[in-house]
């Protein structure tokens, strides 16, 4: 792989080339590359996108942190919100937000919540606090800073966010009727999902990686072409916006953020 | 000048009066609810003084996001039960969190956001639930103790109730507040104290710092939380130490970082020592908020916090 | 009746006796006579009165308005609140509220409404924002400006504000729990409930005014001690607070508001 | 400097785009809902401009407390049906409403605060009705259409559900706002503005000044509305009058009283004339808000509103 970029920024590129001017959309607690992947498509190409839903509107980063739920990752914003406010929100959604998990499954399904079983899990995770931007917002990305056959599998031990469930059927049966989970990113590739299954689906391998690499880190079977596509990697500008505008402090720089 | 037959009360308690304020409102397996959100906002001073008066067997809710000071009282052995949508120090798990319920030594609910959000609301709205509809396909909901399916009595939507939420006792920090109980939060975000102390049966809030009533007068609008709804106040600086209190001071990440790594130490060694050790040095030992900041380095640790928060 | 003292004054010295050191309460709109008596009770016995529940807490009007519900009447308060909060306020209840009505009956039910038949009133008044005060609060008080059979009726057309219903009976099967009106204040006297029959009772004339008025001027028939007691009138000290603490305007003052 | 490939949009509209913007927004029997209380914060301005749309059978929601604007609607023939809890200019009735209400013209529905408000927060939580539990014993609670008995899945307390209210057009009127829509409130007062804001379908507001972005920027707790929550802001200098606009200007009283003198003097005559007369001045006749300004007697009648707002 390539030292011109961070897997970080890797990820952040590749999420804000999905995003459209004028739509709205927020990132949760711990949401480095997903907040500097929106504030990256507001500087590229997405002016109007509104950031809203996590208690604050537009905020204005002096730079990225770990955490971008607070204020001192806010810097300032254009208005202040509450709990109450989020409840509303959660109820009509958003364009786009994003997910990560302890366990991601084949159908993009994510748990946060416990590994094993769930009343002595031999991990319990932190959970999430909101479950319903994934149901109710028009879409949503799962990002993974680790892959390996631990943390995706199958089907995980218990759905905190539910992604496809068990494919096209026990969706519908559950009541879940937006888009779902549109891409996985992971350090080694993108997935994205089979319309008739709604399995993961290996999209491009990141430059560097190998489909056998994959397959092997990799706890479930997904679909791929003999020849993957290549993930187009970020452009000479798309990183000068990145550092200079977005993360001029560097927290998704190389080195921050694992490489593999 | 009013010919008053009396003045008027203060809401304003001592510190030697948190124990036993703690212990008017408590009772050993009543329900706790704790504002902020994650590292900013936390009522810690509050929390550790709660923690000293020996308080247990609590049913602990928050804001949806918590983690420090939840782990503190869980290390602590004072919760039976949490309520807690997401427990994390956001860059790592809660260490005593994950042991106490991998252990079995508590019953940590699937509850997520509109569960604590929703009951807090039907609580401070005065009704005895509140609607849910944007539930689907997680096992938190079927799990949730908090969630009835309801039949809407508009349209077929798939519908849920949650009932109100009334903590005994509600646990918040500001940064001024004045002697009458008013709140005054200067952070950008204020999370759901407002609607805490609308729903909580007995509110007790720190504030960095008194302010005279005057204050408040001046900018009615900048109160966060009126007094009618707070029954003791009480000043303590750096009150929400080691979370942030914006814009007085950050989060002291790493301060919380050493508690995170002796308690993980601890938890996999099957140890109590080390959180024990901490409790004593931190909570138990010092005998005010003073001895408390120097046990942690004094001024010279908190200097850097007041900087980072002048920076935003 | 003497010159020392306006009705509004007399009116709001009596109400302002009947409130207690930290009780709650609040006066509704085009509420001079109730806010002039809790400021008065503030000022004179009950500092620690808490005035809330109509989105301010605890106002600090330098005089008084026709209207007590608005930025100019405030002068400044200690918070802020919206009609979200006034919704938890109005299913708590406080510990006192005012109501006034076009027609008020021997049982102290409120019409606000309308004045004959419902869908073709021969008047219809204003309606009322909050007619939940009156249910869940600890107890309210009538007061009323004027004074005639016209205005003081057997049964109300139409109840906006539920009093005593048609008694005991009704109060209990309705769902009406608290005390409801403990008085009812008129320019003439003042009345309480017969806790019989709930049914409006004299209490005492207002110096200068005769029992054989009010049966005259009165649209029902009410139980009455056939040499009623005299309304306590204001002292001096508190005519003095009133005038120079409360009200320095005079909006209360003789010749403002309606003598009778 | 970012290098966007387009700048962001304004919602910032000229004057003689509000009637164009209302009625892209709106049609003939849609629901219009109106910020502000009795005689402070109402868009009145909005209002003339709605009446000029000649937009019909209005069904009309507003804060619990309206007075002379709605009068105005219903005096111009442009509304059907009514869902106001309190219509009143305070010291005396609304001759319009009370008129038109007594001659079987419009249906003015049995409404209380708890049915508006409660409505209104349901929309804006998202769910399809809002619990209310504290109706018994009135007649607005038996003749109100947006109250149904529900039993309650806790507890067998007597209870109602109040459907969402989603307004097709709100109106809204702050002290200031930005060309985002972000609307600050100054007022101490501010009523269910920010409610409505988040219940409406579509927003229209106006503000009296103006403000660049960066001063939203440095206050985002004094934003009232959120810019994401409003279609489309307009400047209008004075643009409660006759109400207040606090700390701005005071309610202009004698104009209210005479606008109530004429529409009594009609109702009582049964003349529809005075109105006809008052409309055209005030309302259909000047061509923008400085005509109208200059018809109500120019700067000379403004500047004691000013001047006893600054004396709260």
């Amino acid at each position: 792989m390539s030292e011109r970029y961070s897997t970080g920024e890797l990820l952040a590129v590749l999420l804000a080339r999905d995003l459209r001017d004028g739509e709205t959309g927020a990132a949760g607690a711990a949401a480095l590359i997903p907040m500097a992947a929106i504030m990256l498509a507001r500087a590229m190409h997405a002016p109007n996108i509104q950031i809203a839903g996590e208690m604050f509107v537009n905020p204005r980063p002096r730079q990225l942190w770990d955490s971008m739920l607070d204020d001192r990752a806010l810097g300032t914003c254009e208005a202040s919100e509450t709990f109450t406010e989020l409840f509303g929100h959660s109820h009509r959604g958003l364009d786009f937000f994003f997910h990560s998990g302890l366990q991601i499954d084949a159908h993009g399904n994510i748990n946060l919540h416990a590994i094993g079983p769930w009343d002595r899990p031999t991990l319990r995770g932190p959970g999430a606090a909101n479950i319903s931007y994934g149901v109710r917002s028009r879409r949503f990305y799962i990002t993974a800073t680790s892959h390996t056959r631990r943390n995706f599998v199958e089907r995980v031990d218990f759905v905190t966010v539910p992604g496809n469930l068990d494919g096209p059927d026990s969706r519908a049966r559950a009541g879940l009727v937006r888009e779902g989970p549109r891409y996985c990113l992971t350090p080694r590739c993108v997935f994205d999902f089979d319309p008739e299954t709604l399995r993961m689906r290996l999209r491009s391998l990141h430059p560097g990686h190998t489909l056998e690499e994959v397959v092997a880190e990799t706890g479930f079977r997904f679909a791929a072409d003999p020849e993957p596509a290549t993930t187009v990697p970020p452009s000479d500008d798309e990183l000068r916006v990145l550092r200079t505008v977005v993360d001029p402090r560097g927290a998704l720089a190389p080195g921050r953020t694992a490489r593999h | 000048m009013t010919p008053s037959a009396g003045g008027r009360h203060s809401k304003l308690i001592g510190a030697a009066e948190i124990g036993p304020t703690l212990l008017r409102f408590g009772r050993d397996g009543c329900s706790v609810c704790l504002g902020g959100l994650f590292k900013q906002g936390r009522p810690v001073a509050l929390v550790r003084e709660l923690i000293r008066t020996g308080l247990s067997d609590l049913r602990l809710f928050s804001s949806p996001g918590s983690g420090y000071d939840v782990d503190l009282l869980i290390a602590a052995g004072r919760v039976a039960e949490t309520f807690l949508p997401a427990v994390t120090l956001e860059n790592r798990f809660c260490p005593s969190f994950r042991g106490a319920v991998e252990r079995g030594e508590i019953t940590a609910h699937a509850i997520d956001a509109l569960t604590v959000v929703g009951g807090l609301m039907a609580a401070a709205h005065g009704v005895p639930f509140q609607p849910v509809a944007a539930w689907a396909g997680s096992d938190v909901t079927s799990l949730n103790p908090l969630a009835r399916p309801i039949a809407s009595p508009f349209g077929d939507e798939p519908l849920y109730a949650v009932p109100a939420i009334r903590p005994d006792l509600v646990l918040l920090h500001a940064q001024e507040g004045d002697e009458y109980g008013n709140l005054r939060n200067l952070s950008t975000m204020t999370y759901a104290d407002a609607l805490m102390a609308r729903a909580g049966q007995h509110v007790v809030a720190s504030v960095d710092k008194l302010v005279p009533n005057e204050a408040i007068l001046r900018d009615p609008r900048g109160t966060t939380v009126a007094g009618i709804y707070v029954d003791a106040v009480v000043e303590i600086p750096f009150g929400a130490h080691p979370t942030a209190s914006f814009p007085h001071y950050s989060m002291d990440e790493s301060f919380i970082e050493r508690f995170a790594d002796l308690a993980e130490a601890g938890r996999r060694a099957g140890s109590t020592a080390e959180v024990t050790a901490y409790l004593e040095r931190f909570v138990l030992g010092p005998a005010d908020i003073f001895d408390y900041l120097e046990a942690l380095g004094g001024y010279r640790a908190l200097a850097p916090l007041e900087r980072e928060a002048r920076f935003l």
